[in-house]
């Protein structure tokens, strides 16, 4: 069968030369990086020169790179990092976050901190205004993604990371979506710290960096040995670290097309979805939207339901963000963004990434339109939708 | 998002084939139950014939669960005494499935109750207005 | 140059199947474990298969194992999971433990908790009824390694098990070093804690596991998804944690020969230092050791000296801990068996491994005897040591 | 343990071929600084001829930088006058090797020390004991 894979905002197939990498370094860079003798030495070049791949790709220096295990351990350094290091204080962030970011706020306000979330417009993007306002004499951190992984709504993190500047307030950064579909520059941005992680981007699973800019200190979320300039111990990932540096100059590489050549595809997609299927609603702000992402809910359906027809001719999409397990609540963006929650239920997104061809496309808008007309046929809302109340009968049951 | 691989087979071929879709024309009883705003909503519509369910159609807007789950459920009654019906539960309709992941077994699982409801409603109907 | 390898200890090799592995996921099993589509399913049961590899040659049950980025973050977890969720209350550990161990410990002392370091015995062994003594009423954990990384000697972990069982005290065991050269069975060891390291037995670095005896709670490290049931957020390091899999299967497979193999030449390379080269001391258990390790002060020389000159003839080995870096100290292990610094500071081990011969070995000792021979012929302790003191003129000042 | 690749070609090479190493016959000054216990040990020997250093010689105990550090000073005060070489500080002894480890640019880089000491030793003998 036909396989279209179309969550690429979940995960990422590993780029081949990215594959080969680790798999050399796997091989052959076996040394610990912290032993002097000349295998140790091999992996800690290895490892070096990722750090500084993936600084300039942030318009950084490598020391201000932290390698971690990935975007959702970057997020929880660099907030509760900043949290743990100042005491007490008071955290700005925002209700559309990622749960990396989120949970570890909630955390944070058990332990005696105040945080703000702050509430996003119907396309689901944070107001800078609303930043300045919520900014307190104990304000922290604010911490406020760079684009959102369900939605794909930019957020406007420039003029965010000015009002930051000028009160004097660190700004975090989750760019883990944006990282290599955005230019992301550090310095231009005035963001203290911010999150990637190498799967988003055709790199391994269980690999991320965050970027801590120089003279800022962190409490460490882990005691050890004193990797990473005492700042995340434990023996380097030396294969996945080496990986996120290929995928990262890849990414870089790739950045002055790839962006647009995925643009195309995801019009093309919208575009299709809007023309072939009534009663739908796109998702997010139809301009300053990641190039990869569609997200859209069908009315008079459930998400899951359509993952699964779409599952078995081979399309691969995801309803909600993937990180989120066993929960039937819909989506905590699409309800911050003030969708109702039976529509927010119908919410599919599609991500396309560099291999998304205009025929996967096609070969997509030829399987959902008959799947989502199947569900509706099914569904007692499609069936009630011009009267607006049951037919007949029965009562309604809280379930 | 439900765990991968969480459903069986079985669940699978109800959600792709399912069985007694739609609406019956003139129901003697019909169960509604679920909330969109919760999640899944099924509806429930049988014809009794000399106490026994003569036909039963349903029409679920939910996830893969609540659908095969709503299949399944009028397969199990089609022909039984309301009695036997009214004796269904969801952890047989569960089990008849071969199973449903602890995320889908409450909140996904509530055919049978629509099923009652249907019954209830047919009996409430056939009682004289009180 | 003959490259010899013998820092096993600091990381070995990734065995080759397990590579093939490793590069196969990267390549095929690239979906997000958490997604519900065909791509998503396949990581999955890789991951669950991995799972249960790992469980089974623990003892454990499946669900008892929690992946995480290596042995640190396990450790830290372990300890810090356990306090953090108790809220106060006291710790038992070693001083030889690793710093993953004992930093956390420290850390906590600063949150409040009480922690006793217990001493080792000159080989470098826990004494159980030390254990028993120091348990006191408010004892949260005993956190005691099941053997030790510098110097070999493997711990009566099973006594100290029992102990703490009766004691109704939970225990947990950084068997970093010892997984895959001892068999280790929670059930018969009474261990409720045990951290593992993929990168200590031919499996890919940045990847470990913890095992958690069912209906223990611990408090998380970081917060994000669900993941392993609510115990470690983030997407799964999928090629990580197959790669763990596979060289736990392996391991196991070659559980009933591989450490007689490696004791051989361990002890060739043992014997062979202690007939050719005069003054040197062997550290750690003579019997109760690791099968790969071997630890020797070499008197009158420092260490780092050592391990270059072996480096510049292709021989890797180590001055104590790999993982402690820039320290000009001697070795905590080797202090706390009462070694005397200066004695300690010339302290290598040597770690064999699966594929060390006698031919390596005896390559080793025909380097290492003249390379300690030409340290001493420019060490003043060593023209000093009949006398006992400087020949003449000068003051001592502390460096 | 240090960082790998910490040691310039230049420390190595000093490394592997000390210059000066061993003990003068008879020597005119002896400086010896540092502790076994906190590291490294090293020892300087001086023969002066007309206030300039005629020959020098040295012992070490210690780690890669603390043989380099001091075979690297032998060379660079040989034949120099005692003013110069008391002048030579371990800056200038670390940036003759191609700098050092930040880890090592104080513990282990005692060179100019013991040879400061072997010559304020030289200097002590020569004067009438006060
Ligand atoms: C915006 C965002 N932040 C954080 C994460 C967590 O990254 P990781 O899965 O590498 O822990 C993800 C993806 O899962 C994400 O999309
Ligand atoms: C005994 C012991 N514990 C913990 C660790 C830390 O493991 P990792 O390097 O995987 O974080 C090591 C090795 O570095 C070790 O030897």
């Amino acid at each position: 069968m036909r396989e279209v894979y179309l969550d690429h905002a979940a995960t990422t197939p590993v780029h081949p030369e990215v594959a080969e990498v680790v798999h050399a370094h796997l091989v052959d860079a076996y040394g610990n990086p912290s032993s002097l003798h000349r295998f140790g030495r091999r992996a800690r070049s290895a490892v070096e020169q990722a750090r500084e791949r993936v600084a300039r790709a942030l318009a950084a220096e490598p020391e201000e790179i932290v390698f971690t295990s990935g975007g959702t351990e970057a997020d929880n350094l660099a907030i509760r990092g900043v949290a743990r290091r100042a005491g007490s204080g008071h955290i700005i962030t925002s209700q559309i976050e990622h749960h990396a970011v989120l949970h570890t706020c909630e955390a944070l306000e058990t332990e005696g901190f105040a945080v703000t979330y702050l509430p996003v417009d119907a396309q689901g993007r944070v107001k800078p205004e609303d930043v300045a306002a919520a900014i307190r004499e104990d304000t922290i951190l604010v911490s406020i993604m760079a684009a959102n992984n369900e939605v794909g709504t930019i957020e406007p993190l420039a003029a965010i990371g000015a009002i930051c500047r000028r009160r004097g307030v660190l700004l975090h950064s989750d760019a883990v979506q944006a990282f290599g579909q955005l230019p992301l520059d550090v310095g231009a941005l005035n963001v203290d710290l911010m999150s990637i992680s190498a799967h988003k981007v055709y790199g391994p699973k269980g690999i991320g960096a965050l970027y801590v800019r120089r003279g800022i200190r962190l409490t460490p979320l882990m005691y050890g040995g004193g990797h990473e300039r005492r700042r995340r111990p434990g023996t380097e990932n030396v294969p996945g670290i080496v990986g996120l540096g290929m995928a990262t100059e890849i990414a870089l590489r790739e950045l002055p097309d790839r962006p647009q050549a995925m643009a195309a595809v995801r019009d093309q997609l919208i575009r299709g979805i809007g023309e072939t299927i009534p009663d739908v609603v796109l998702n997010g702000d139809p301009v300053d939207r990641l190039p990869n992402n569609v997200n859209f809910c069908f009315r008079y359906v459930e998400g899951e339901s359509i993952l699964l027809a779409l599952d078995s001719k081979g399309i691969a999409a995801s309803s909600g963000s993937a990180c989120t397990s066993g929960a039937l609540e819909p989506s905590h963006v699409l309800v911050a963004m003030g969708l109702p929650h039976d529509l927010a239920q119908g919410s599919v997104r599609f991500s396309v990434g560099r291999g998304t061809t205009a025929g996967d496309i096609d070969y997509v808008l030829g399987v959902l339109g008959p799947a989502i007309d199947r569900l509706r046929k099914m569904s007692p809302l499609y069936a009630e939708r011009a009267g607006g109340g049951p037919r007949a009968g029965g009562t309604s049951l809280e379930g | 998002m439900v765990e991968a691989s969480a459903y069986t087979d079985k669940v699978m071929e109800h959600f792709f084939n399912p069985r007694n879709v739609g609406e019956i024309e003139d129901p003697d009883g019909v169960g509604r139950v679920g909330n969109p705003v919760c999640g899944d909503v099924m509806k429930m519509e049988i014809k009794v014939k000399d106490g026994r369910i003569a036909d039963i159609k349903f029409m679920t807007f939910g996830c893969g669960a609540a659908i095969a789950t709503s299949s399944i459920v009028t397969e199990m009654v089609k022909g039984k005494t309301l009695e036997e019906a009214m004796a269904v539960d969801n952890r047989q309709v569960a089990s008849a499935l071969g199973g449903l992941p602890p995320a889908k077994l409450h909140c996904s699982n509530l055919a049978a109750d629509a099923l009652h409801k249907a019954i209830e409603d047919y009996r409430s109907r056939a009682k004289p207005a009180g």
